[in-house]
């Protein structure tokens, strides 16, 4: 765990070697005092007791060097953490969008992956927005995370020192399948990251593009399995029951009802699932995106 | 002004029936109906706790779906922090005893103790109510953070609005001892003469009384979000999330210092007490109370420091949080020399606290590691937190609470505890404990989140540790239950004062009678805990 | 039962107490209106323009005449209690029935208020509101919510009123036991000085 | 405090109240009436300077308040004891305020 992932490890794990070393002191050493009074001054070995009411000198000293050492602890975990917010203006720009319960990272040039692809010894600068609820980037390995909120945009930077693959985690409370909102930070040579950053093609059928750069398959199955919304294998053609307006009422999934479903998720929610759960994609996904989504649906049989 | 030779009718005995417990205003009874209420909650709330443990055995589902899942930690935290902590201390043992230890006959207004003790229960059916309407306990966790507190179909609404109601209940019994410890001391009894539970209940009865009112409106402004569909802290009309954590954690920062102060009040009661000389540094403990709940208002931002706060914001607020530390140091340095040339005679209540000092420790000093700003934004959400929480909420103020539990059982019931048995479960509660809670430490330095209902496979062992921890725990508990329901049916006859202590408790019948003493109570000269001159007691 | 009484009873009357009680109880109420106002304030800061911008919608010469009718009342209840304290009971029950007059007189007012909002559709939720800027909705909201907060402890302060009437007629309240009444209009009081922020910050922030 | 407690059982005693004459409510009134008028004055007629309109109605507004509280309230002639409390809770509100700004501001 100690190993240096990234520009922050060091000044992380050097505050909190600090301030577990004097922890630990302080637990042993009390402990030890206490345990040591209970047994020698234990009734049977210490049978009339002597009133000691207070000191002056003591209690200062308890007092000062406490004082002093939690202002030197704060110094340490300062210093560890003013690089962080040193974001540097050089680097590569990288959206992160987060949304229940999916992350999707959006690069300058409009390449959008669901893992961070990121070359090594180069600061990369994270944009942080959310579609819905508040998320959290958290990146164990570089000792670094930052709430994504809504209606903001926080930032978060970083330097990978070490190729490999490294664990992403959502670290705020974000519903259902908050603990399976992960992802993985990939730190490889500048070479590759140039070619992978450069290669746009994708084999997938469009629609199936646009249901993963949209994260709509964090909720929706292609395999019949239920996650949090209805799963798209077969829904094309078939009649489901929907509540409008608290009113039951059964629909033929058409080109209409897909739109809908996209543009305004709570207008019909379909029986057995929980409104509000989708957010509307009304500026995010284009008409012809949703044609491409029908496309694709059709051949989900 | 004669004095009674013979045993009183005790408070049990002197009305009978339903409607003499629950619509007195004897706050002895009030206390126990509290306690009765506390401990039910807390039960329902550790099993829910056991729950969890046995789901996060193994990684993927073991025993239940991620939904329930989460839907359970959010009931185990609010039961165990708005309807179990918060009120435990004060609500229960400071009910029944403050009047009693500063030399009065009941708090400065019963009417309102019931009145705060029926919110109470409002509070606690709202909570239950959660359970069975609608689509189930509210899933949000304890903090509701918006806007996933909104756009949640459980039932956030009336969740929220048991903790608003519970936060009323809070306010008075707060507003009600501020005015009984300024009002009500027995003549003599100076402000120094106090006990220092007594002491500690005063600050805590100034947080619960400023503090509240914040989380009060908070909880307001979401039950207004989701009633009108829109709302305060949607950024779509201006809004902002992050003010809401600012709101929370005004309240909820302070109110863990409610949840300690008492507790650490209760240790200053019982240390002299087995240690069997008065307590050392009675001025700097009294005076740490007020400091802890003064400069407890002013850290809250530290529950936010990977919120995207400013920087001078984060400084201020890190500074703040270590300072807050230095008067909790004091009083755990007065107890440590408190023991020193005692005649310590090693009782269970005192075992309780020796682990209360050791757990608090752990806890405080682990919030140290995450009050610093470079620590705390690896650590902030992970099972770290969660291991500091449960050490200064459950190793602290908890064990604490049980400490007191057989300390003041004798006075309470009239009846002895069995003494072995208390011990053995306490071992048995220390060593669970202990496994419990550490791996959650070091599962949080390894970066498992917390909230988590699924995790990676190389925190399995780790976890495997902390459930067997819980098993040895729960076994541990139940023998104290057990324990204590025996004792309290069948247990030895006992005196006035079986444990020698100084404070005007003592000096009544055990049970006490229902205007607390059969004589006008004598006001020990010098500090209250001292041995000397009262031996005639 | 023991035979002795202790000095320092709870059941005992304790004036002294009461009145420090019911302020314990108006900093509970003024740091409950704290936390609007503290919303308020980042609010403000953060949409200054479209608050500035809505508050034109609001009526100033009712917010005026509504100062100064809370303002008069406060002057009643305070002078009911030196009446009361003088001893003279029926100019006292003249004055606090004054008082809830007044307290009307401000509700009724506050309807007309609403209801012009309505009119223009600007509660939350309605179609000019829905449609306006997010500022400007935030402004409406926070209005909404601290008036109406404002004048529901307006109601509760009526009410209470009206009981300490019943409790002077009934002679639980009298020119020596008067702490009741006082406690009621220090309530009072503290709901006309919350007035006397909520006015300029809605309705003087031109 | 003990002496206190003797006294406080002798209710009506004429030291334990200053009855506030009825004229110096009518005076403090008007006072508060002209603070009023003034606010709106400054306010609508403008001087269009925003700034400058905000803290003066919020200067009157703290005035009246405290007369209100002083005068109306009897914290003048009260315990000392609530008014310093009255202060601590000030205070708190004052840097609930004051940090979460710091938040903002400085962002
Ligand atoms: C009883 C409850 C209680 C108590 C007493 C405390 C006490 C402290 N807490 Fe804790 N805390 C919680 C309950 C409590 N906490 C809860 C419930 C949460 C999580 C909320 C949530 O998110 O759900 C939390 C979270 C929490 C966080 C946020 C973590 C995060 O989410 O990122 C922080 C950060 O600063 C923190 C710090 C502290 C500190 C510095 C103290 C200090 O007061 C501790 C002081 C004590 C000591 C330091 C030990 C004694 C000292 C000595 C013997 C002297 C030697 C030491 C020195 C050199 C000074 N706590
Ligand atoms: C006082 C406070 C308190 C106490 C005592 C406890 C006690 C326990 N808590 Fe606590 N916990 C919290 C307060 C507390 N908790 C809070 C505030 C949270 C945060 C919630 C949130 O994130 O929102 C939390 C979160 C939390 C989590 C993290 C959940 C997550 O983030 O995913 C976990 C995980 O293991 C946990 C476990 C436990 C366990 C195993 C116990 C054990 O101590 C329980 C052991 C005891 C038993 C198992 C009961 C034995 C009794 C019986 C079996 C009944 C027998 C009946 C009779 C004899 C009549 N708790
Ligand atoms: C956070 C979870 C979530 C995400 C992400 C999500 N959905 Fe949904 N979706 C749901 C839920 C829950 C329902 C059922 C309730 C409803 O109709 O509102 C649903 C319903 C639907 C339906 C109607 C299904 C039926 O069986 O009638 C369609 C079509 C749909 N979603 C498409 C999408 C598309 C396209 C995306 C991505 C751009 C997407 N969803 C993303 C949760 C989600
Ligand atoms: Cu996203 Cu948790
Ligand atoms: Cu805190």
């Amino acid at each position: 765990m100690f190993s240096d992932a990234s520009n922050f490890v060091q000044g992380v794990d050097t505050s909190f070697a600090i301030i577990l070393g004097a922890s630990l002191f302080f637990l042993v050493g009390i402990t030890a005092v206490m345990v040591y009074f209970v047994v020698r001054y234990h009734k049977s070995r210490h049978p009339e007791a002597k009133d000691v009411h207070e000191s002056r000198r003591l209690e200062i000293t308890w007092t000062v060097i406490p004082t002093i050492l939690v202002l030197v602890m704060f110094y340490f975990g300062w210093t560890g953490y003013k690089p962080m917010r040193s974001i540097p203006d050089e680097g590569i720009k990288v959206k992160a969008y987060a949304q229940m319960w999916s992350w999707q990272f959006e690069y300058e040039n409009g390449k959008t992956s669901d893992s961070l692809v990121v070359p090594i010894d180069k600061a990369v600068v994270l944009d942080l927005i959310s579609r819905d609820v508040v998320h959290s980037l958290y990146i164990p390995a570089f000792r670094i995370k930052e709430d994504v909120v809504p209606g903001r945009t926080n930032k978060m930077w970083f330097i990978g020192q070490k190729e490999g693959d490294y664990d992403i985690f959502c670290a705020e409370y974000c519903g259902d399948r908050h603990s399976y909102m992960l992802s993985k930070v990939v730190v490889v040579p500048e070479d590759k990251y140039t070619t992978w950053f450069n290669n746009k093609t994708t084999t997938d059928h469009p629609g199936l593009a646009v249901l993963k750069k949209n994260a709509c398959l964090s909720c929706h199955s292609l395999d019949g399995t239920r996650i949090v919304g209805p799963s798209f294998k077969g829904i094309w053609g078939h009649e489901v029951e929907v509540i409008t307006n608290g009113e039951e009422r059964s629909v033929t999934v058409n080109e209409d009802y897909i739109l809908r479903s996209v543009y305004d998720p709570n207008a019909d929610v379909v029986k057995g699932f929980n409104q509000g759960q989708m957010i509307s994609y009304k500026n995010i996904i284009s008409e012809d995106e949703i044609k491409d989504i029908i496309e694709y649906l059709k051949t989900l049989k | 002004m004669s004095v009674a030779l013979t045993q009183p009718v005790n408070f049990y005995q002197a009305n009978k029936g339903l409607f003499s417990w629950i619509f007195s205003t004897d706050h002895k009874r009030i206390g126990l109906l509290y306690f009765y209420a506390i401990i039910s909650f807390f039960l329902v709330a550790m099993m829910l706790g056991f729950l969890m443990r046995l789901e996060l055995i193994s990684p993927g589902e073991t025993i239940m779906g991620a939904k329930t899942y989460n839907q359970i930690f959010t009931l185990h935290g609010v039961i165990m922090i708005f309807l179990f902590l918060i009120p435990s201390v004060p609500a229960f043992f400071g009910n029944f005893f403050l009047p009693i230890m500063i030399g009065t006959d009941d708090v400065a207004f019963p009417k309102v103790n019931l009145l705060s003790w029926w919110l109470y229960v409002l509070g606690g059916i709202f909570a239950l109510l959660t359970l069975v309407v609608g689509n189930g306990p509210a899933d949000t966790g304890w903090t509701f953070y918006a806007p996933y507190s909104v756009k949640t179909g459980t039932n956030v609404t009336l969740a929220v609005l048991a903790a608003f109601i519970l936060g009323f209940s809070s306010i008075l019994t707060g507003l009600n001892f501020i005015v009984t410890i300024h009002r009500l001391r027995a003549p003599k009894m100076g402000w120094f003469k106090m006990p220092l539970f007594a002491w500690a209940l005063y600050a805590t009865a100034w947080i619960q009384l400023l503090a509240t009112p914040i989380i009060g409106i908070t909880l307001l402004m979401i039950v207004a979000e989701r009633v009108f569909g829109l709302g305060l802290f949607d950024p779509a009309l201006g809004g902002d999330p992050i003010l809401y954590q600012h709101l929370f954690w005004i309240y909820s920062h302070p109110a863990v210092y409610i949840m300690v102060l008492p507790a650490m009040g209760l240790i200053s009661e019982m240390i002299p007490t087995f240690a069997k000389r008065t307590i050392f540094g009675y001025k700097a403990i009294a005076f740490s109370s007020l400091a802890i709940a003064f400069i407890g208002y002013f850290v809250w931002g530290h529950h936010m420091f990977t919120s995207g706060m400013s920087g001078p914001a984060r400084v201020i607020f890190s500074v703040l949080t270590f300072l807050v530390a230095v008067p909790s140091a004091i009083k755990v340095f007065n107890w440590v020399a408190t023991l020193y040339k005692g005649s310590i005679d090693v009782k269970t209540p005192l075992l309780f606290s020796l682990a209360f000092i050791f757990q608090f420790l752990v806890g405080g000093l682990t919030g140290l590691v995450i009050g610093a700003l470079a620590t705390d934004i690896h650590l902030h959400d992970t099972y770290f937190v969660v291991g500091h929480f449960h050490y200064v909420m459950f190793g602290g103020a908890g064990f604490a609470f049980f400490g007191a539990l057989h300390y003041w059982f004798p006075k309470i019931w009239g009846k002895m505890y069995h003494e072995k048995t208390a011990k053995v479960a306490f071992t048995f509660m220390f060593i669970g404990f202990n496994l419990l809670y550490f791996p959650m430490l070091v599962l949080g330095i390894m970066g498992m989140p917390r909230r988590y209902y699924d995790y990676l496979e190389e925190f399995t062992t780790l976890n495997v540790i902390s459930t067997v921890g819980s098993w040895i725990l729960i076994t541990g508990i139940i023998l104290m239950i057990i324990n204590l329901i025996q004792s309290k049916r069948t247990g030895g006859e006992t005196t006035r004062n079986p444990w020698g202590g100084t404070t005007l408790e003592w000096q009544t019948p055990s049970p006490p009678p229902l205007h607390n003493f059969d004589a006008v109570p004598v006001v020990p000269e010098g500090n209250p805990y001292d041995h000397k001159q009262n031996k005639s007691i | 039962m023991s035979n002795f009484v202790l000095v320092n009873s709870g059941h005992n009357r304790d004036d002294e107490a009461s009145k420090f009680g019911m302020w314990l109880f108006l900093f509970t109420e003024l740091l409950l209106f704290g936390g609007l106002f503290l919303v308020y304030t980042i609010y403000r800061y953060l949409n200054s323009e479209t608050f500035l911008y809505s508050s034109y919608e609001l009526n100033v010469l009712l917010g005026t005449v509504n100062t100064i009718v809370l303002l008069t009342s406060s002057l009643t209840v305070a002078l009911s209690i030196t009446a009361l304290q003088k001893g003279n009971i029926r100019l006292s029950l003249w004055l606090i029935t004054a008082t809830i007059l007044f307290a009307l007189t401000f509700l009724v007012i506050k309807y007309f208020e609403w209801s012009a909002k309505f009119e223009h559709g600007l509660f939350p939720g309605m179609d000019h509101y829905i449609q306006m800027l997010p500022g400007e909705k935030m402004f409406f909201f926070l209005y909404f919510f601290m008036t109406g907060l404002h004048g529901l402890h307006v109601i509760i302060g009526g009410v209470l009123l009206g009981y300490i009437m019943w409790e002077i007629k009934k002679k639980k309240v009298t020119p020596d036991n008067n702490i009741f009444l006082e406690n009621g209009g220090l309530y009072w009081h503290l709901v006309d000085i919350i007035w006397i922020f909520l006015f300029p910050l809605f309705y003087l922030i031109h | 405090m003990a002496d206190k407690n003797k006294s406080r059982h002798l209710p009506g005693d004429p030291t334990e109240h200053l009855i506030v004459p009825y004229k110096f409510h009518i005076g403090i009134w008007v006072g508060l009436i002209v603070l009023t008028v003034m606010t709106v004055l400054v306010s609508v007629m403008g001087l269009s300077l925003i700034a400058f309109s905000v803290i003066t109605a919020l200067i009157i507004a703290v005035t009246k308040a405290v007369v209100v509280a002083n005068y109306f309230m009897h914290l003048k002639y009260d315990n000392k004891l609530i008014t310093i409390l009255m202060g601590v809770t000030l205070l708190l509100f004052v840097v609930f305020i004051a940090f979460t700004a710091i938040d903002y501001l400085t962002r």
